[in-house]
């Protein structure tokens, strides 16, 4: 039994934080080793500095039973070691073959032919299922990712690294992945996988590789461990998966979504022919894989896209084309997907950015002049609500937080404002538990408030945690609505692959 | 002891700029003392010239008048995000509806006053609003488009002047505009000694002040900033990002217009044709400077206006070319645009003097601590 | 018409090259990922280390004197555009505001040199380059008066450049890498590429190449060093996005803006031309551009991450 | 020439000039009156400078001579009728200094008042007497020929040199009957004296239609056409340039050692400044009076040397210039019958 890759005592600090701390990592030939850990805890890092992006500050690393330094990523690929990152590192408007061949073109002159052939023959070896001649921004995300993987066996890599591979794959692209890894192990490499999923770890690792805050928990033998103890381990403490919430107080009707067609930025249409309404006291969650219209349907119901056609209506009244500005005077309170672009000017204080949506009315405002006084009284409470933690309180850049205290001054500003509809699209991610059980008992308690929630997951267990009902979406189109308390994971997994309902319960 | 907390004390905005500012200086010496001359003759010379006496003094508020509305101009646009490399075509539209009117509006002084000033504003700001709504409605990169529309009003104002505002004799300019129908007043002639101080100065005054309310003070600055700083989140909070855009520019545009009025019928009084006014440009260094704040831009405009005004007067009693003060500005701006370079240097050599002293802080609270634990 | 084409169309080229050369190095420059706004200024170092040099040399050797005289203007271009590219590759510096310090940097630069060197910040040189035609080629009727008649050889020079240029983008593995640095840097550098090292290469290619662009403007219609390239570097970037960031397309672009200037130019001399007034063919290049902007701006090709730090 | 006993060997005069738009050296308005102040200078004894503004409004030319006044400088020299206005307000502002204005006399912006004081003198040139001259000299020399005029701006120190080129032409067509034509989308002024690509493709154009010589008063606009020309020449075309206020024949020097100036239109500006210099220095400077230089006191004519111009023409011109000195011939300083 020969360790192909072994990391020892590996210690990675940045400015006010150790990333990793004496971190030590073995990998065996032929086995998938998973690494597990919450966000933070380093897992990139470590993977970065395998990969020679990074430099480790202490600590060195064997491949093969003899130490090596690795300073570039062509020292890793030297080595025979390939890395799948957490985004995709392909140029969009190039052709896959060139992506490929990039920085391994073999001649001054470029021959595009007989590398495609070269590719040609290594994708059907390793059932890819990839056209060389494809432009990128062409193909489906599923096929851009076996793009980089083939990217790594061009480059004769027998270490592989991915890094959170199937965080933007549809359940059947999942499958598919842990196939094409066994075709791998089987061809006689090795693969870390690194994933938050514990069921993927189950059903394709070897071994895992906890860490929690930069350390190293433990090594454990998947098939001999369960999902719970592998939680218990990352986390620090017994992980209860549920919330605790009283069962729904539904009124009457706040959103209502009539045949709703809204166009993606491809031009072509996201979301097609979409029924919904929301009640009162309800949480409804909307379960699918990313990138099945989900983001399509949030803007057009928050305004910041355009609808091809069919009606909005929030409370009564038709929004379907109303300005951003008026849906949030009715009632639409908006956590966003993306903190850092939507959610947050970076560059300014928290209470500008606590005010960002109402400065311009009383009393944060009148006649045009701002009343600094109130901005500010208001922006300590609802930090101070919302333990929102910073160096210098009120004033401090909101660039300045951490990720997690960021996405509680979102959630803090949207609850605060006491919107009729509440929606929160992925309102925890990147959060650590402690922050995810805040937030979702802060969700429950609008609901109960009377209020309606929309919520937008791509993480089953907190669409089932926190809905009342389950609205699954594939392809932009609705696939059913379901009771949580009538339904359970697998159903709901079956439709958001497409699976309606009925067929699926034949 | 793990979580302290202490302050630490970083370069601010006015340091970085004050170090650009000594190494162009710095760069200016070299280059006098290149050329065999003596550099502190040269600033000696350079600083009487700009200050030596009332006249001069006016001369140089008059020169720095331009550059602080230019300055504000770009510092605005700054603000929402916007380069406004366009001052130039604002200012040569905005200094020719001032010189239309000029000509050919009679009217009470302040009424007169009044419809001067509008008309250059109004002009710059068309001008601005133009590249500002290319920029919301089809995302036209503003400065490209800025840069065309300089160009648009250079060969507009080439072609039009000796067409329509021609002088009696003159080709190359507009006819010149009476004291009385320009922004020159007697009494501040008279003040500063037959200097070419205009009322610009309060112009330039006034909108400094408007622009620093609008910006820390009204929800229209709140938009605008919000936009300049991320027009995603600004969206997202139903703010019209297209229509701030617009705005700004049109605001940015109209500040431009003014350092039109203040130089073509307050400094000249008359426009030439076939001159792009390099103050266009000097503002871009002005703002930059003034770190796109108001206040730092009546700072930096002065200053530049003193290189500016003086540099004549160097020339004179050295043989230091004047072109000297514009490769100073240069240099400036360029550390101005390098200025991370600074703020390393000065984070950098902050740390190692709190680092030390926070050592002998420690030490001293080790020392007072050791006592009690020996109780 | 026929005939006013055949007499303004060499013309045309003549000018259209220094604009070329320049969008030129303006491409190199944006497909490594720098925005270079800078090509003003540099195109004025060309055209006054040109004019230095040549007036240096010419009292030895006239024949050498130009040669080596475009030959420092790609090296000091080359050099001077090392400031925009250390402050926008190492120091993240906002490379519009970087460029924008280049322009008044070389602007003020040059004149100051010129004016300690002769006096009067001109410099004039003995004599340019002398048009000829090309032999054979301008023999064959209608491209031959059109494109082979009276050219200097430094258009030839030029579109030589330009085509290996076209090449070296796109047929060989350097152009791919080049492409991918603009287009996504991090791709690059994971696949084991110096990403700094590449986009060096893009600006001071920008800056040789309008180095160059100043220099042809001397030894071809200009003659002297005036301390002006009188907004041809901003004309050479709204070429580029006129051109969308393609070799054939700036060439299209550049061309463009040299008939129109030329017809601009002439149309007093040529009656046919005179019925339109010279302002709207001196307006048209610029209102052309804003107009192209418009169409294209809803699919632009712009290097995706040109501008932005790495 | 006797100036040894014109003036003390040293002198605390101080002799500056502020520049006009263009440089010191564009061998044309600003070099021929800073070579006048540097020969007095050497003459003399003298401490001078000029200085460029860094604009051409009357604001930027009263700052600059603000500069030379505060310097020290009591004699300056302004080339151009730019300075008209800006020395109507000098003079009263600086009555101990003395001014000299070339081509121009000081004058409110409205042309309502015109006023010279005793401490300013102004100098005009009979500049259509030049162009008169140059245009019978070429003509002779070319016989029968296609002539060309560029202009830079359209203002009167060019006007009449282009008034006067005609009618030289003319003369010389009816009186020694040569057979030139000079047609009139040949005689154009370009606009501008700083653009050089203009000037060199209009040259361009225009000796493609066949003109051999243009006459070029136009300063940079002036350098382009004298670029095309040499480069023509050097290809063997048989093309030539008129120069203009100097004698630009050095500028039209190709390496063959040729040169492609047939004669230049000169106005002696060194010869204006170096005499007030003088007369200064005699204290005989004629304040308040305003100057006009012509033929009949030697203030213009054309290069007395110059290869390019035959033995029997520059005799013949020679005639015709003392004819003009009797004034038996009169050049019109209008645009009575010509082209613009
Ligand atoms: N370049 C960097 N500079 C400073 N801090 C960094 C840098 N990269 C990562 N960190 C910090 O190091 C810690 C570990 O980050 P890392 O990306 O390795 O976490 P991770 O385990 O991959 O998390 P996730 O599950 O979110 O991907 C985090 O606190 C992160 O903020
Ligand atoms: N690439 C980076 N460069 C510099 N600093 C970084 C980088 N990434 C993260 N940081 C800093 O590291 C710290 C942790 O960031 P991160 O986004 O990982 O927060 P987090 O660990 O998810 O937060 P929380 O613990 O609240 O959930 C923050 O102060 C952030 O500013
Ligand atoms: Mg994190
Ligand atoms: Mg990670």
């Amino acid at each position: 039994m020969s360790h192909v890759i072994e990391m020892l005592n590996i210690r990675k600090e940045f400015p006010g934080i150790v990333a990793n701390d004496d971190i030590t990592l073995q990998v065996e030939q032929g086995e998938i080793h998973a690494i597990l850990g919450e966000n933070g805890a380093g897992k990139s890092t470590l993977m970065s500095i395998l990969f020679g992006l990074y430099h480790a500050d202490e600590g060195h690393i064997k491949v093969r039973g003899k130490q090596v330094s690795i300073n570039s990523p062509n020292d890793a690929s030297n080595l025979g070691i390939g890395m799948v990152h957490q985004h995709f590192q392909l140029v969009h408007n190039f052709t896959v073959t060139e992506n490929i061949i990039l920085g391994r073109e073999g001649h001054f002159f470029l021959d595009r032919k007989t590398a495609s052939k070269k590719i040609k023959t290594l994708s059907e070896k390793y059932g890819l299922n990839i056209d060389p001649d494809m432009i990128i921004e062409n193909i489906t995300v599923g096929m851009q990712q076996r793009v980089e993987i083939l990217k790594m066996l061009y480059r004769d890599a027998d270490i592989l690294i991915f890094d959170e591979p199937t965080a933007v794959l549809t359940p059947q692209e999942i499958d598919d992945l842990m196939q094409i890894m066994r075709n791998l192990i089987s061809e006689g490499k090795s693969v870390i996988l690194i994933t938050h999923k514990l069921n993927e770890i189950k059903a394709v690792a070897d071994r895992c590789t906890i860490i929690r805050r930069g350390k190293v928990i433990g090594v454990v033998d998947v098939k001999t461990t369960s999902q719970a103890k592998m939680a218990s381990m990352m986390v620090g403490r017994p992980v209860s998966f549920k919330v605790d919430k009283k069962p729904a107080q539904v009124g009457r009707v706040i959103l209502d979504i009539h045949d709703l067609n809204v166009m993606n930025n491809k031009k072509v249409l996201g979301v097609k022919s979409f029924n919904l309404c929301v009640k009162a006291g309800e949480i409804v969650g909307i379960a699918g894989v990313d990138g099945n219209g989900q983001t399509e349907l949030i803007e057009a119901i928050t305004g910041l896209r355009g609808v091809e056609s069919g009606t909005i209506s929030l409370d009564g009244n038709d929004i379907t084309n109303a300005q951003i500005r008026k849906r949030n005077e009715i009632g639409i309170g908006h956590i966003p997907e993306d903190r850092q672009k939507r959610g947050l000017v970076m560059t300014e204080t928290l209470s500008d950015n606590v005010a960002i949506k109402e400065f311009y009315k009383a009393p944060f405002s009148k006649n045009g002049i701002l009343k600094e006084e109130y901005l500010q009284q208001y922006a300590q409470k609802v930090i101070t609500q919302f333990d929102v933690r910073s160096g210098e309180g009120i004033h401090s850049l909101a660039g300045k937080l951490s990720g997690g205290n960021q996405q509680k001054l979102i959630v803090g500003r949207e609850v605060v404002s006491d919107p009729e509809l509440l929606i929160a699209v992925q309102p925890t991610r990147g959060l650590d538990v402690g922050a995810i059980e805040y937030i979702h008992s802060q969700l429950v308690a609008h609901r109960d408030k009377g209020h309606a929630v929309l919520l937008v997951s791509f993480e089953l267990d907190e669409i089932f945690n926190l809905s009342d009902r389950i609205a699954v979406m594939n392809s932009g189109e609705l696939i059913d609505i379901v009771k949580t308390s009538e339904t359970d994971e697998q159903e709901v997994g079956l439709m958001m692959a497409g699976v309606k309902h009925k067929e699926g319960a034949q | 002891m793990k979580e302290r907390k202490t302050r630490e004390l970083k370069s601010n905005a006015f340091l970085v700029a004050i170090s650009a500012v000594v190494l162009g200086l710095i760069a200016g010496a070299i280059l006098m003392a290149s050329i065999g001359s003596n550099p502190f003759e040269g600033f000696l010379y350079l600083s009487k010239g700009a200050l030596m006496n009332i006249e001069r003094i006016g001369n140089t508020l008059a020169t720095s008048t331009t550059l602080m509305l230019v300055g504000l101009s770009v510092a605005f646009a700054f603000k929402t995000g916007l380069f406004n490399i366009g001052a130039a075509g604002q200012m040569l539209i905005g200094g020719l509806c001032a010189t239309l009117v000029a000509h050919h509006v009679f009217l009470p002084r302040p009424l007169f006053l009044a419809v001067l000033i509008l008309s250059a504003l109004l002009g710059g700001a068309l001008w601005g609003v133009i590249p500002g709504f290319l920029k919301a409605k089809f995302n036209v990169h503003e400065v490209v488009a800025t840069i065309m529309m300089n160009w648009i009003a250079y060969w507009s104002i080439y072609y039009f002047v000796p067409a329509y505002l021609k002088g009696p004799s003159l080709e190359t300019e507009s006819a010149s505009i009476a004291i009385s129908q320009s922004l020159r007043a007697p009494w501040l002639t008279k003040l500063f000694n037959g200097s070419y101080m205009n009322l610009g100065l309060l112009v330039a005054i006034v909108s400094v002040l408007i622009i620093k309310f609008i910006l820390d003070k009204t929800t229209l600055g709140f938009e605008l900033k919000a936009v300049g700083s991320n027009r995603f989140c600004a969206e997202y909070a139903g703010i019209k990002v297209n229509r701030n855009v617009i705005i700004s520019m049109m605001i940015a545009g109209g500040l431009a217009g003014l350092a039109g009025l203040t130089y073509y019928t307050g400094y000249s009084r008359n426009m030439q044709i076939g001159v792009m006014p390099s103050q266009g440009f000097d503002g871009i260094a002005v703002a930059l400077l003034g770190a796109s704040n108001p206040i730092g831009v009546v700072f930096s405009s002065v200053f530049f206006g003193i290189l500016q005004s003086g540099k004549g007067f160097m020339n004179a009693m050295t043989s230091v070319p004047p072109e000297i003060a514009d490769t100073i500005i240069a240099v400036i701006i360029y550390f101005t645009a390098t200025s991370v370079l600074f703020k390393r240097m000065w984070d950098g050599l902050f740390h190692r003097i709190q680092m030390k002293n926070e050592k002998k802080g420690l030490d001293l609270k080790e020392n007072e601590k050791k006592p009690e634990e020996v109780k | 018409m026929w005939i006013t084409l055949t007499r303004i169309f060499p013309y045309a080229i003549a000018y259209t090259i220094p604009l070329l050369v320049t969008s030129l190095g303006g491409l190199y420059s944006e497909r490594s990922g720098v925005t270079n706004l800078g090509l003003e200024g540099l195109m004025l170092i060309g055209y006054f280390s040109s004019a230095l040099t040549i007036k240096l040399v010419q009292v030895y050797s006239i024949t050498l004197a130009l040669p080596l005289g475009l030959l420092a203007a790609v090296i000091a271009g080359g050099l001077f555009s090392l400031l925009h590219a250390f402050a926008s590759i190492n120091l993240k510096a906002d490379q519009i505001i970087s460029g924008t310090a280049i322009n008044m940097l070389a602007g003020a630069l040059t004149v100051y040199l010129a004016r300690t060197i002769s006096g009067s910040g001109n410099i004039r040189i003995l004599m340019g380059i002398i048009r000829k035609d090309v032999p054979f080629l301008s023999k064959i009727p209608v491209i031959g008066p059109l494109l082979f008649s009276q050219s200097y050889w430094t258009t030839w020079l030029c579109l030589l450049i330009w085509g290996l240029s076209w090449v070296l983008l796109y047929k060989t593995s350097f152009g791919l890498r080049l492409r991918a640095c603009g287009e996504h840097p991090s791709a690059v550098a994971s696949a084991g590429i110096n990403v700094h090292r590449m986009r060096y290469f893009g600006v001071v290619m920008s800056g040789a190449l309008a180095g160059l662009g100043g220099g042809v403007i001397l030894v071809t219609y200009s003659g002297e060093f005036n301390g002006t390239v009188a907004g041809l570097g901003f004309l050479a970037i709204a070429a580029l996005i006129f051109g969308q960031w393609k070799p054939l397309g700036i060439l299209g672009a550049t061309f463009f803006f040299g008939i129109a200037t030329t017809i601009a130019n002439v149309s007093q001399v040529i009656p046919s031309l005179d019925v339109v007034p010279p302002a709207i063919f001196k307006i048209f290049p610029y209102v052309a551009t804003l107009l192209a902007l418009v169409l294209f701006s809803k699919h632009s090709a712009a290097p995706k991450a040109s501008g932005e730090p790495f | 020439q006797g100036t040894s006993e014109a003036g003390p060997a040293k002198s605390n005069l101080r002799v500056g000039m502020v520049t006009d738009s263009g440089t010191i050296d564009d061998k044309s308005f600003n070099q021929g009156t800073w070579e006048g102040i540097v020969r007095a200078a050497a003459d003399y004894g003298l401490t001078t400078k000029y200085l460029k503004p860094s604009g051409t409004t009357e604001a930027d030319y009263l700052k600059e001579i603000g500069n030379l006044v505060d310097a020290g400088y009591n004699l300056i020299i302004c080339p151009g009728f730019k300075f008209e206005t800006s020395l109507y307000e000098a003079q009263d502002k600086y009555p101990k200094v003395k001014f000299v204005i070339l081509d121009g006399e000081p004058h409110t912006a409205d042309y309502q008042t015109f006023r010279i004081e005793k401490n300013v003198v102004a100098v005009y040139w009979a500049e259509q007497e030049s162009g008169f001259l140059a245009g019978v000299a070429a003509a002779l020399q070319m016989k029968d020929a296609e002539f060309g005029f560029v202009g830079g701006m359209e203002i009167p120190a060019v006007q009449k040199f282009n008034w006067g080129f005609q009618q030289g032409i003319k003369y010389a067509n009816a009186t020694h009957g040569t057979k030139i034509v000079l047609k009139q989308e040949n005689d154009l002024y370009q606009g501008s004296f700083d653009n050089i690509s203009a000037g060199q493709q209009i040259a361009a154009s225009m000796y493609d239609k066949g003109v051999d010589v243009i006459f070029a008063a136009a300063g940079g606009v002036g350098v382009g056409v004298i670029n095309e020309a040499k480069n023509r020449a050097a290809a063997g075309q048989k093309v030539w340039v008129i120069g203009v206020d100097v004698d630009q024949y050095s500028e039209g020097v190709m390496p063959n050692g040729k040169s492609i100036i047939l004669t230049s239109a000169m106005k002696y500006l060194d010869r204006a400044s170096y005499d007030m210099i003088t007369n200064e220095l005699n204290g005989t400077f004629p304040g308040g009076q305003v100057l006009r230089l012509n033929a009949t006191n030697d203030g213009i004519g054309i290069p007395v040397e110059n290869p390019n111009l035959s033995k029997t023409v520059s005799d013949e011109v020679a005639k015709v210039y003392a004819m003009m000195k009797s004034g038996e011939i009169v050049v019109a300083a209008s645009a009575d019958g010509l082209y613009k």
